[in-house]
């Protein structure tokens, strides 16, 4: 297989997709021009537009066909690949059992307005997620789901109390960006409240969220949509019992 | 053309085993009305202070009528009722309303409980000024009642769709695009995190997260902008709203208010889901729920939220539990049959054979059991993907099973659900779909005849037999009010509530003897003055 | 679970009603069979020539089949049959069939119609040399039903799915991936304009328009591929392509050597819509239905495509019609009920009231007359538009209808029907939404239940009575061959297709008395040597 | 309402779009990124792929949501706007009787291997399309209707006997772009046979041609989707006999 791909609709190399999208003016052929216009600019050539259909008197709506000139170039994806082997529940349990010699404290829950617990429920209760046990099922962890709508100084305040090693939170709501704007509230807030050497693992997850995005939202790690406990426990792992000590002792508390 | 059996004759559900549930509900509601009338809440006060005319907020957006209830809560407690010390006081100083409400917000007054002749005072002016509240959600009710008259209304099942843009500016031309595509009702879905403010916020909103803030003027721009699409269409268009959260008297208030025409109202929702007290929650609901059947207003309560997170099939018989003990409080509550849009949902894992016939199975036992209910049924949300083609296909067949089921009230599900909030586009497909399913296939529901020993039949009765049960193992506790240790133990939605616990608990007040609410004995009696 | 009535008990049919529909199809029918039977074509001597082993074109493409025809036509006419003058040339020269072939164009052959013992040589040798070809079609229908009876058959509406690229090399892996997917079927489009070719391509090819060239490696290819595929699903896999257009009897001939299983393959198709000569096209026919029957194929009728010009309701009965010419004609070749994938559509404009129920209705009808027929329901084309959303939509209801009456073989449709050849992506996409369908509602129909009184079974009725009094009309024609005076005058879609025009027409032969044809011999007695 | 605009999700201004498409890799992490990757280069930022699945080994087909940062233009939009007036059938006969003084003769087909004769049906057949009536149903135009896979010499040779003042070709298959080599050829066929000067009009039809590509494709015109008899007869009054003889006589015959 080549490293450069384009869409393929039934041909190799054809480059086809489909688009759909609203335009603010009323449906006439200058609406349909301007879809085309549109669908140009975002790379269709020749772009079809397939229908139109006006949405009262200000709005037309458009689907359009075409083949896109981009290429693909493998090469420069970038994936944020699992770096820690997967683990299963006995050996976390070992190595936190072994390398911490005291539970690992983990403090979760849905922050600002959000209420949408089925995902973190999904990661920490017993109940677990595809199939794997959530986190309440590792016998060398203790967790502390706080549930939705928790606001951050509260959260500070528990991950104190708790001397949790890690924070674990879940976003779904993002209409105007609020995954964003919440996760770093966050941050800050926990770079205020510890001082670097002490400050918990911050993990965010949800299914909206760009995994590229943690530095830049100052946070240690994002989970994406389908992630399993098991993947989380590992992670937490890997960072807070690590097999040998990273390098530099970054943020990790002293035990 | 033949004549389409009913529901429950289709499914053949047993008349004496339908009763039985009737029964074990109102068994299992009747103590906890009890505990409801022995009890108010800030939000029930506030609501009173609102029908009598206070509205507007302080400079940081607290509304007045917060501000005068913290007040004489602080100075005289709430366990009388605000009406005695706030129309005492206005007797006293001769102030209106608002100017008490800032004066008290500013310390300048002191507030006593009155007896004898001022409180009779009290109690007459505060009764009056009252009234005039509900003069006008009369006043509301008759208006909605003429323009239905003039326009007719539309046949069910109803076509109900959600706006949800954060800005009641946006929202409100979405609206109207939506209502000129064929939406029957517009519900304007609330930004998260209102339900547990515990005041209303004031004005007309821009900033709200998924979903626009419940306020009074955002109520007045939409049913004004409304009027003018059903003017224009000639057709009336229905709004709705949440009266839910910690300020559900209020919202239903200004629901009344305002005409809003239907409200989110459920009984044990804000307990399950949002973590609010269970005794605050009944006391609350009560009170929306007789403002509610004053103003004319239909309720919709919120089963299908317990499939999002419990199993369609595993949980369906909570489902009925939860409907009947809707079905209970609202009635005690003076909602009539025709007010309550019992909720359900289509969420069931599509992946699982004959899941569209288990889909129908449930719908058919709800309308078996509230024949004259506007059943609310809610569209494919849990198993939606960002596979938006599989989400328009699972969509058409909720319209379907709609259509076959004779429901009321249809929730337009939107392709996008995994995704985003819904789009103008979304929902204009979305009615495409409800219209094509309609049109092509809504007359099926003749053709449709579930064998009384079938599939589906079989598994109605099921349901009904499994919901029997719980209500049973709820009744049999012996405690005072064995549904609150129930909610307490974690018997719905797997969450665990108990009566002492959650959010809102300490603006819950024991009622005094002399506890006076004039806004309730006008609902009691009718009453317009 | 109670018994689901059948699709005649269902709609209430008169049995004398559909008693009077056959026998006026078969005294429609009957004097074209014998005007079939009086008429050779060059497709079915080059056919003859194919079940013998001529393969292979010369430098120009042009099959060798088509060359030594040519000149046998020019030299001695074939009013007697190609086989006569070429196995006496060929016994004469001691050429091989292909040898022969390229010696006779290269123009040094002279052939002679022989007679006496001269014949007789060449008859039984001719007659040899054409059974191994059916030997071959017969060992191949045997694997086949090996493998069915190995891997068991897939249930009914077998999903049927085009592949369209005109690369062979690009269709074979999309046809593999729909397999994966679930397609039971595989049908391999045909570019256009190969049903106007007066001969058959040679070899793999790669440059066809909306479809891929008909060539007997093109066949063997593909088949090779889905039979690696079948054994990795353990499911055999069946492919179809097109036995119509000016090949017709060759294509089925390559279609029985290379194992297809079912062929497009229509009665009047050729004549409506391609303007082929309708002596042509029933002479062909005849050829190539009892090729056909041989070789266990299953052929799928086009009277899907009458509803693609005219109005689905109003041409319903049209429909019926060309279903009871078609099985006629079909019966008469030596078909079986179970290879009759008669065809019919979901074209009623979604837009009528309805329009759903319609479909049943016409349905039914067909399930009802033809009740051991594995039916063709092909999906909506027409009213599809560049809405792929609403197209998703339709399809599913296309789906459901399918399911409800029984369909035997489902063409799946595409949400791009309007707009492009179907798409890898919507391929998967069509087969996720027959997956739904079936698995969560296939099972609705114990529950479909129309009324004998009601609209759908009334609209079946005079769907029929229209049929019986179409047919009635054409019979009372007093020409020597009503269905040809039928066509002519544009009966069917609208078109007028006179029996002396039409292309093809110069390709038709009147057969002498002496006439010869060892494959029609060998298929009526159903031969093997 | 602004001349720039952009598309609409449910905030103006949010230049929210949605997209599919199929890359021939396998679905894994990679994937997703590829497809990120495409989406971006379309102008998606961000761009969340919110579905992605498996089509057997070798294909995954992803459904991409996002804001795109393109501005419609509404100025540049170039539309073929109907630049003749729209004549009912009475005028257009009028029109020919009084200023070509004989019948405007209409050939018509379907070329090459195409056999989709509705769209032309629908412009010549007297049933016609939307209500209108098509062109045989005008009593000064005579329609010759040549009807399906008509080969270009063909039509040609019968534009000569008929001296067609005008040829009307459908083209409906577009795949591999059928309809464009089609009508090329057409042009180059009608170019050779016919001196400048008396060569018939070419107008060309079907849902999924650009309006704007006539001249690129060497025809006078070219109707799209949705077309009406009337649009069709309106204008060949005006090309053919127009209220003032064009500036120059371009490629009209002398009558
Ligand atoms: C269930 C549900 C609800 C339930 C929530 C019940 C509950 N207790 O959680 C109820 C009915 C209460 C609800 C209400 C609302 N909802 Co809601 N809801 C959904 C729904 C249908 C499913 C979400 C879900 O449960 N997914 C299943 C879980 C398992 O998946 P997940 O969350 O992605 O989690 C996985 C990963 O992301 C990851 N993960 C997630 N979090 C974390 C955290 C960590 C630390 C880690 C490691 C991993 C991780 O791991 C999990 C397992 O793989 C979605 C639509 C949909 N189909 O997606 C809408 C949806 C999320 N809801 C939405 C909205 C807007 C609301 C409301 C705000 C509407 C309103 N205004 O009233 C309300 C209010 C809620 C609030 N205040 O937040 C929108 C959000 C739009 C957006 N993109 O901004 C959605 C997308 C629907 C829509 N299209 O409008 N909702
Ligand atoms: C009906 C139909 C058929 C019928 C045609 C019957 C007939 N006598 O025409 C039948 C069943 C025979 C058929 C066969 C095939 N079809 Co077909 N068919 C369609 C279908 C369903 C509708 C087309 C139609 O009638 N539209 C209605 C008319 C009124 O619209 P219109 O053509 O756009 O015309 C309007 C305008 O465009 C304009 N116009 C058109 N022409 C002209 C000319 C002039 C001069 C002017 C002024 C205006 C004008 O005015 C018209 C009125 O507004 C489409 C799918 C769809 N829903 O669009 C597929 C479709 C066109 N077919 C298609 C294909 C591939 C085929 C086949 C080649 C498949 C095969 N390999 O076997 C065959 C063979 C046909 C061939 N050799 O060309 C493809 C084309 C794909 C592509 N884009 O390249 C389509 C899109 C389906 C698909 N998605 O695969 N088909
Ligand atoms: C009955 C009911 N109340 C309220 C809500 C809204 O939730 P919130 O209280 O977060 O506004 C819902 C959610 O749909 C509901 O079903
Ligand atoms: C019965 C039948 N034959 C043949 C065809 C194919 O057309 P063509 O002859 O152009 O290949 C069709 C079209 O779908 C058909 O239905």
């Amino acid at each position: 297989m080549s490293d450069v791909v384009r869409p393929y609709g039934d041909t190799t190399g054809d480059g086809m997709v489909q688009l759909s999208f609203t335009l603010p003016i009323p449906h006439d052929k200058r609406a349909e021009g301007a879809a085309a216009q549109l669908a140009r600019k975002m790379g269709l050539d020749p772009a079809m537009v397939v229908h139109a259909k006006a949405m009262g008197p200000d709005f037309t709506f458009f689907v359009v066909y075409g083949a896109v000139s981009h290429l693909v170039d493998l090469r420069e994806v970038e994936v944020v690949e699992r770096d820690y082997p997967l683990l299963g529940p006995k050996e976390v349990n070992a190595a936190i059992k072994t390398r911490l010699r005291r539970p690992l404290v983990v403090v979760g829950g849905c922050i600002g307005t959000d209420a949408h617990t089925v995902g973190i429920d999904a990661i920490l209760n017993i109940k677990g997620f595809a199939g794997e046990k959530g986190l309440e099922y590792y016998a060398e962890i203790e967790v502390h789901n706080l549930g939705a709508q928790v606001s951050i100084p509260d959260l500070v305040e528990r991950s104190r109390q708790t001397r949790a090693d890690a924070v674990l939170v879940s976003q779904v709501v993002t209409q105007k960006d609020a995954h964003l704007h919440n996760t770093r509230e966050l941050s800050a807030a926990f770079r205020e409240a510890f001082p670097a050497s002490r400050r918990p693992l911050l993990v965010v997850g949800g299914p909206r969220f760009d995994e590229h995005q943690a530095t830049a939202l100052g946070v240690d790690r994002i989970f994406g949509k389908g992630t399993t406990p098991g993947e989380v426990a590992s992670y937490l792992v890997h960072r807070i019992a690590p097999a040998t000590p990273p390098a530099s002792p970054e943020h990790r508390r002293a035990s | 053309m033949s004549r389409i059996p009913t529901a429950a004759q289709q499914l053949a559900l047993d008349p004496a085993t339908v009763r039985r549930a009737r029964a074990l509900a109102r068994k299992v509601g009747g103590p906890v009305v009890r505990i409801a009338k022995a009890h108010t809440t800030v939000s029930v006060e506030r609501a009173t202070l609102r029908l009598a005319g206070l509205a507007g907020a302080d400079v940081e957006g607290i509304p007045w009528a917060n501000r005068l209830v913290d007040v004489v809560r602080d100075q005289v407690g709430l366990e009388h009722g605000v009406a005695l010390p706030v129309w005492d006081a206005m007797a006293r100083s001769g102030d209106d309303l608002t100017v008490l409400a800032q004066k008290a917000a500013a310390g300048s007054v002191t507030f006593r409980v009155p007896d004898a002749g001022a409180a009779r005072t009290a109690a007459r002016r505060a009764r009056s000024a009252v009234a005039q509240g509900f003069r006008r959600i009369d006043r509301n009710r008759r208006t909605r009642e003429k323009l239905i008259g003039r326009y007719g209304d539309p046949p069910t099942p109803w076509v109900y769709l959600i706006v949800a843009t954060g800005d009641i500016y946006e929202d409100i031309p979405q609206a109207q695009a939506a209502a000129r595509e064929g939406a029957d009702v517009i519900a304007v879905i609330r930004s998260t995190g209102q339900s547990l403010l515990d005041y209303v916020p004031e004005g007309a909103t821009r900033e709200g997260y998924a979903g626009t803030y419940a306020t009074q003027e955002n109520f007045r721009l939409m049913r004004a902008a409304l009027d003018d699409t059903s003017k224009e269409l000639r057709r009336y268009v229905r709004l709705t709203n949440y009266a839910s959260g910690l300020c559900m008297p209020e919202i239903a208030t200004l629901a009344g208010l305002e005409r809003l025409d239907m409200m989110l109202n459920d009984s044990m929702y804000g307990i399950l889901f949002r973590d609010i007290n269970p005794i605050r929650t009944f006391v609350d609901q009560r009170f929306s729920r007789a403002v509610h059947a004053r103003a004319g207003i239909i309720i919709n309560t919120g089963e299908d939220n317990y499939l999002t997170t419990a199993d369609a099939v595993e949980a369906a018989h909570t489902v009925t539990v939860s409907q009947l003990l809707n079905e209970y409080f609202a009635k005690e509550a003076g909602l009539a049959d025709w007010q309550l849009g019992l909720g359900h949902a289509f969420e069931v894992d599509p992946e699982l054979p004959d899941s569209f016939r288990l889909e129908l199975a449930h719908a058919l036992l709800a309308r078996a059991l509230f024949p004259d209910a506007p059943l609310k049924w809610m569209p494919p949300t849990k198993h939606m993907t960002g596979d938006v083609f599989r989400g328009y296909l699972l969509d058409a067949f909720f319209n379907l099973a709609g259509e076959l089921t004779g429901q009321g009230i249809l929730l337009v599900g939107m392709m996008t659900e995994a995704v985003v909030t819904p789009w103008l586009s979304d929902r204009d497909l979305a009615l495409q779909n409800v219209r094509y399913v309609r049109n092509a296939a809504g007359n099926l529901r003749e053709d449709f005849r579930p064998a009384p020993d079938g599939f589906i039949a079989t598994r109605a009765r099921a349901v009904l037999g499994e919901a029997v049960e719980l209500l049973e193992r709820i009744a049999a506790d012996r405690g005072n009010a064995p549904l609150l240790t129930a909610i307490g133990d974690g018997t719905f939605g797997l969450m665990k509530r108990p009566a002492d616990a959650g959010r809102g608990l300490d603006g819950v007040v024991r009622k005094a003897p002399g506890y006076l609410n004039p806004a309730l004995d006008l609902l009691a009696e009718g009453a317009t003055r």
